[in-house]
């Protein structure tokens, strides 16, 4: 996937995000989502421990981490779709914690699923339109009076339109969803997003399962909804991209952040290496000398 | 068809009766599904009726002995009358038309020491193919009143836990089943019914020793699970075919199996030998019957198998591992679907053993017996936690307990109500069940 | 044989007031099951509300007949709060069981002897109808053509049961193209995607419960107007037998649940009509006429495993779409 | 087994008989999109083979398609030069190959001796000498055979899993990341039972993201990247070799 990509021009990178040194949980100079303590637990194992994190407003900022780092139980507890067991985190100001992810949503904070959640048997219209909020016709009584809703349901018509041209979907505008390829999926429920106007735009692994070919149109639509004053969090594999778009890179690794900055600093982090090839140990476990591996031996038993 | 007897009176308490049902219908509680009639086809000689065409006739006897001066009376379709027995014990009412009345035993015009069988002093009779339905009650020792209340309550301790191991012989198959598979199986009533009804065939109809005829039933009913796994399910479960769709595919074999039961069998009920035997042992202040005993015993042993079975056989904790993560199962050389199929064979036969059981139970076997005590069975499951078979036992117990503790300040017609509510409560607080786990891997 | 009676009773069956019970009952279902997803196996319980509901002020308060369908509809969506609150948030097969458990606890609550004076326990109550009765507007007497000839009691019932089934189906319909039906079909195909964009799933829910149990309910008024009100109408059977209509006529459709009542019950009573004369004639000499009787009940329960396994869009439905729910 | 002698990531030629090969395969799981674009890997007796690569590079996917979990649509599986290309799960482990999922990798309701039964439930026979031979390599099981698995850390899930596989006594051992979710030092743990494993003269094909610890343990390495065998060579000089860091980080990029 990483090697097609071929920008057409050089995204212009926002910088000056943070107050003081890159480091986990950097004050950020005017944050649109603080989380704190952000804590989640399933049985014995910590999926997520977030000490303190901010996101940058009208940015791109990417999580990273190998897998199984926490990325996406964290997204969840932002966006509702999981409680934590401790922590607080707020959204433009306002406390997010008990908050059902509808609410959530209307705030202004959408997300999209890693694995795509786009509605089957629903029209790629439908999709579309079901992303619009403030709909006088989703009230079961009015929506039983066409005249009341028949202008607005046009209007939106007309901006679902709009996006998916943008995202080359018009064409497929009176499909069912279910007869898209995968990566057509990821761009109609980025679209879908993008129907509500929100103010923060959730993104988890756009680039995953997609076409290499659709891959340069995603980036671009990414970069398009910061030019538009929005901002962006993303969760994904391909350093590639992260590199190309991001202004800001968070890197979680066992349920914590550990290293945030400029993108092309954090790739020289030794944290963030460490978290993706391994911690770099003195000890080499190939190593002949038994005695050695013995002593490994003993640290595990104490720490029994 | 008027109805005679309710006069349409505008009394506040009525009203406020009303209310109740309407609004917390869910917390009241109602009458056991049909109640069992005897249809013996044609009695003995019954004195004639002139007034009308159609009647119904029975004798009323204790122990050989004929009860005179009992009141019987027969209601419906704007219709009712009563009479005494005579000498003999013989009654007889007539009827203007061939439809389904109610008949009642009333239990103050018994003898002292006498009872009607539990929730039975009111039975549901229709006419079958003749002008004449003979109508039975079960008469047994008992002491009405003069039990104490403290007495009553281990009565029906004992009597409850009677009642949940019997559920928990087919409630475990039915979470073994939903465990392995996933499929909600609608069906296992009729493979409760089966095992009674196989009984009543082959002990009954065909006059077999009885424990012949037990034990050729339980292998029909485990033949009649590998049948179906092998016949249905399996190529459902190949086509790829939903759980969903697969829980209303057992709905339709439910109701399928179930008429078929009536086509062959009939609308009544029959007993099998030794139903009727008398509670004549006692322990304390609990009076049991023989079968009870037997019941209880073969219950336990039989559950304490199953246990064995999952814990300690090979292919027991294969099941288990099937249920716990099928794809792990396979990969570590499981053959899932033979597991499957035994999970499918083994409900079955606990289901038809329990059919067997709860047909002395009630005591009675017909052909929708099995859909009487379905949603019991189910609730049962669900208290203790879906697919966990231990929590299914525990359940059972908790649901038969309840059904036969509740009795004592429930109308006995009622009983079956209570356990349901529960179940919607529990569901309300605990909706992984009491014993189910919520476990998130890796 | 006669034919003529088989096929007359048959044509009867095309426009009964039963038909048009159980296709508004379907329409009910089809607004749970079909476009929302919800498994309400409970149905039976919203039909015996409406009968009750309507049936017991009538004969007891003597109420009007708007108040009385009043009380059934209010008595029903408080069956739909109480169903939906513990359930709505679980797991679908959790609201099959509870459904199905409460609608047999209102069935026995109101065969016992406990509330007979008020219920007419398993005798049940008629002649409720009086007051709708008032509002008949056809003169006396029996008329029709060809199979079609009724007491004017008998149309009168019929024709308020199809005008009710068509103002279900136009209501249905234009729920179902506005904002408020892509929600809920949108619910029905994931309801996380349609959370994540900001809609209140379970509120769309209950209202979808709601909805279709009033459907139910009023379904439950039009089956019994014709007859007396007997709580072993609403037997868990009677459900099943809706859940087999739904599907035959397509579960994610507006026609699919009337066409499919009107096919189901026009071809059972042509196979009952056949099979019984057949017996008469001595053709099946090793059944009876009972046996005959019940035999319908088999072949639905076969037709409904067939419909599932081998034509899950039903006879309306996309094929495109093929799977009704997931 | 070439491998029995102590020396540590032995740099030779691999000489031994071939006991796995994948020949240019192709899998995926959504219809046209494929995840794997004709990889290929081979293993020979006694080897300790590592797959690594950047996340999404489709490692866990080849672990999958050999053991038939993935539909292979192009090339071949072989297995001691017998075809078993998508061939089911319960025939593959009749031959001898095991597999570790990496997560959802015991059965939580059964304790952990029944988890190991679990795994010698084709041959019920060898249960005792198995049973003692595994807990011999994970001495921590032998006090807690009792316990239940549900109940377990993810270490000691880990470790279940791996003795579960090695009950069956297989000639081949698949590892799809035995270290993830692991505390530093617990990995390090899991590695040295990996290679401990291997050394009792199992064939052992592990993917992982603990690129280092991988490649300092196993004989050869394969990087994977895009669905392709994109370097290939002894662990040690991919463990030097900054064009793997590279891969990781995406400073390979032409961003630059």
């Amino acid at each position: 996937m990483s090697s097609e990509i071929t920008p057409k021009a050089k995204p212009v990178k926002s910088t000056g995000l943070h107050v003081g040194d890159p480091a986990p949980g950097v004050k950020k100079v005017d944050p649109i989502l603080i989380a704190d303590g952000v804590k989640r637990t399933f049985g014995g194992l910590t999926a997520v421990d977030v000490e303190h994190v901010e996101i940058p407003r009208n940015a791109i900022t990417a999580l990273i981490g190998p897998n199984g780092a926490g990325k996406t139980t964290f997204f969840n507890l932002l966006t509702g779709f999981d409680k934590p067991d401790t922590g607080d985190w707020s959204f433009e100001g306002r406390s997010l914690a008990h908050i059902p992810a509808y609410r959530v949503a209307r705030m202004g904070l959408i997300r999209t699923f890693q694995l795509t959640k786009s509605l089957g048997l629903l029209s790629v219209m439908e999709n579309m339109k079901l992303g619009a909020k403030d709909q006088t016709g989703e009230n079961i009584f009015r929506g039983l009076i066409p005249s009341l809703w028949r202008k607005q349901d046009r209007e939106i018509e007309d901006k679902a339109l709009d996006l998916l041209k943008r995202f080359k979907l018009d064409a497929k505008k009176d499909d069912y969803a279910a007869s898209l390829s995968g990566g057509q999926r990821k761009l109609l429920e980025m679209a879908r997003a993008l129907m509500s106007d929100p103010t923060l735009v959730m993104l988890d692994e756009p680039m995953a399962g997609v076409n290499p070919a659709l891959t340069q149109s995603l980036l671009d639509h990414i970069l398009d909804l910061k030019a538009q004053g929005m901002t962006v969090l993303f969760v994904e594999h391909d350093m590639h991209m992260v590199r190309h778009i991001a202004d800001w890179v968070i890197v979680m690794a066992e349920g914590r952040v550990v290293a945030e900055g400029d993108p092309h600093e954090v790739m020289q982090d030794q944290a963030v290496i460490d978290a993706y090839l391994g911690a770099h140990h003195d000890t080499d476990l190939g190593s002949t000398d038994t005695g050695h591996v013995e002593a490994i031996k003993e640290l595990i038993d104490d720490e029994q | 068809m008027e109805p005679t007897r309710t006069v349409p009176t505008r009394s506040r308490g009525r009203w406020l009766i009303l209310l109740g049902i309407l609004i917390s219908a869910l917390t009241l509680s109602g009458i056991a599904a049909s109640p069992a009639v005897a249809d013996e086809g044609g009695t003995d000689d019954p004195a004639a009726e002139e007034e009308y065409e159609y009647f119904f006739t029975g004798n009323v006897q204790f122990e050989g002995e004929a009860l005179e001066g009992v009141l019987i009376t027969v209601e419906g379709n704007g219709f009712d009358a009563e009479t005494e027995t005579d000498a003999d014990g013989r009654w007889t009412i007539g009827v203007p038309e061939k439809a389904e009345y109610e008949v009642t035993l009333d239990q103050d015009t018994l003898p002292e020491g006498v009872v009607v069988l539990e929730g039975q002093d009111t039975v549901t009779a229709e006419f079958g193919l003749t002008k004449r339905k003979a109508v039975n009650f079960f008469l047994g020792e008992g002491q009405r009143v003069t039990v104490n209340y403290f007495d009553q309550v281990v009565q029906r301790v004992v009597s409850g836990l009677n009642f949940g191991l019997l559920l928990a012989l087919a409630a475990i198959g039915l979470s073994l089943i939903f465990g392995t598979t996933g499929l909600s199986n609608f069906a296992h009533a009729e493979l409760i019914t089966f095992g009674a009804l196989m009984v009543l065939t082959f002990g009954v109809n065909l006059a077999w020793p009885l424990w012949l005829a037990i034990i050729v039933a339980l292998v029909l009913s485990a033949a009649l699970g590998w049948t179906l796994d092998a016949a249905l399910w399996k190529p459902l479960r190949r086509r790829g075919v939903g759980l969903i769709q697969l829980m209303i595919v057992s709905i339709g074999l439910s109701l399928a199996l179930r008429y078929t039961y009536q086509f062959f069998y009939g609308g009544s009920t029959s007993q099998l030998p030794g139903a009727t035997l008398p509670s004549d042992i006692r322990f304390g202040a609990v009076a049991l019957s023989w079968v009870d005993l037997v019941s209880m015993g073969v219950s336990i042993v039989v559950l304490l198998a199953v246990a064995f079975f999952l814990l300690r056989t090979r292919i027991g904790k294969a099941t288990r591992a099937v249920s716990d993560n099928a794809p792990l199962a396979s990969a570590s050389g499981i053959d899932v679907d033979r597991v499957i199929r035994i999970v499918w064979v083994l409900g079955a036969l606990l289901a038809g053993l329990a059919g067997i059981l709860w047909a002395y139970f009630r005591p009675g076997v017909s052909w929708d017996m099995g859909f009487q005590i379905l949603l019991l069975v189910f609730a049962a499951v669900t208290l203790g936690g879906l697919g966990t078979a231990f929590g299914a036992l525990v359940g059972s117990l908790i649901v038969g307990l309840f059904v036969e503790v509740s009795t004592l300040w429930l109308p006995s017609d009622m009983k079956y109500v209570g356990a349901l509510v529960i179940l919607i409560v529990v569901l309300l607080f605990r909706p992984q069940g009491i014993l189910g786990r919520r476990e998130r891997i890796g | 044989m006669d034919w003529g009676a088989i096929f007359g009773n048959a044509a009867v069956e095309l426009i009964s007031p039963t038909t048009a019970a159980y296709a508004l009952a379907a329409l009910g279902l089809a607004i749970h099951f079909g476009f929302t997803g919800l498994l309400n196996f409970g149905q039976a319980g919203f039909m015996l509300l409406g009968a009750y509901g309507y049936a017991i002020p009538a004969l007891k308060l003597g109420w009007p007949w708007w108040a009385c369908l009043l009380t059934s509809l209010l008595a029903s969506v408080i069956f739909a709060l109480i169903l939906g609150i513990p359930t709505l948030r679980l797991r679908a097969d959790y609201l099959a069981i509870v459904t199905i458990a409460a609608a047999e606890v209102l069935r026995l609550t109101f065969t016992t002897n406990e509330f007979a004076p008020v219920t007419g326990s398993a005798n049940g109550l008629s002649e409720y109808q009086r007051d709708l009765l008032t509002l008949n507007p056809l003169p006396d007497g029996r008329y029709g053509f060809g199979p079609w000839v009724f007491s004017d009691r008998a149309w009168f019932f019929l024709i308020l049961g199809w005008i009710v089934v068509i103002l279900a189906a136009l209501l249905t319909w234009l729920l179902m193209r506005s904002p408020w039906g892509r929600v809920i079909k949108g619910i029905r195909e994931d309801e996380d995607a349609v959370r994540a964009l900001g809609k209140n799933v379970y509120s769309y829910k209950m209202q979808s419960l709601i909805l279709g149990g009033l459907f139910g309910t009023v379904a439950g008024i039009i089956f019994v107007m014709p007859r007396a009100v007997v709580p072993s109408y609403f037997q868990p059977t009677l459900t099943f037998f809706i859940y087999a209509i739904l599907l035959l006529g397509g579960a994610a459709t507006i026609l699919g649940p009337i066409l499919g009542s009107i096919v189901f019950w026009v071809l059972l009573s042509f196979f009952s009509g056949f099979i019984a004369r057949a017996v008469e004639a001595g053709w099946l000499p090793f059944m009876t006429q009972v046996q005959a009787g019940q035999l319908r009940f088999i072949l639905v329960g076969v037709a409904i495993m067939l419909i599932v396994v081998f034509m899950p869009q039903g006879i309306l439905g996309n094929k495109k779409e093929l799977a009704f729910v997931k | 087994m070439t491998n029995s002698e102590p020396t540590a990531s032995p740099v030779l030629e691999p000489t031994g008989d071939m006991v796995v090969e994948v020949r240019d395969v192709t899998a995926g799981y959504l219809p046209g999109v494929n995840i794997l674009n004709s990889c290929s890997l081979t293993a020979r007796e006694g080897e300790l083979i590592g797959i690594i690569g950047p996340n999404g590079a489709g490692k866990s996917t080849l672990l999958k398609s050999i053991f038939g979990l993935v539909k292979v649509r192009e090339g071949g599986i072989f297995l001691q030069g017998e075809e078993i290309t998508n061939l089911k799960a319960n025939k593959l482990v009749a031959k001898g190959v095991g597999f570790v999922p990496q997560t959802n990798n015991v059965f939580p309701s059964l304790s952990i001796q029944e988890n190991l039964e679990m795994g010698v439930f084709q041959k019920p026979k060898d249960l005792k000498h198995r049973l003692e031979f595994v807990t011999e390599i994970f001495p921590d099981l032998k006090k807690r055979l009792g316990q239940r698995a549900g109940s377990l850390s993810g270490g000691e899930r880990q470790m279940v899993a791996m003795s579960r596989a090695l009950m069956m006594g297989p000639h081949v051992l698949l590892l799809d990341e035995p270290s993830a979710g692991l505390s530093p030092v617990r990995q390090d743990e899991a590695f040295l039972r990996v290679k401990e494993i291997n050394r009792a003269g199992v064939t052992t094909i592990m993917v992982e993201q603990n690129a280092r610890r991988c490649l300092q343990i196993c004989d050869r390495g394969y990087v994977l990247d895009q669905g392709r065998d994109a370097y290939t060579g002894t662990g040690r000089d991919l463990l030097n070799d900054p064009k793997v860091i590279g891969l990781y980080l995406g400073t390979l990029g032409t961003d630059e």
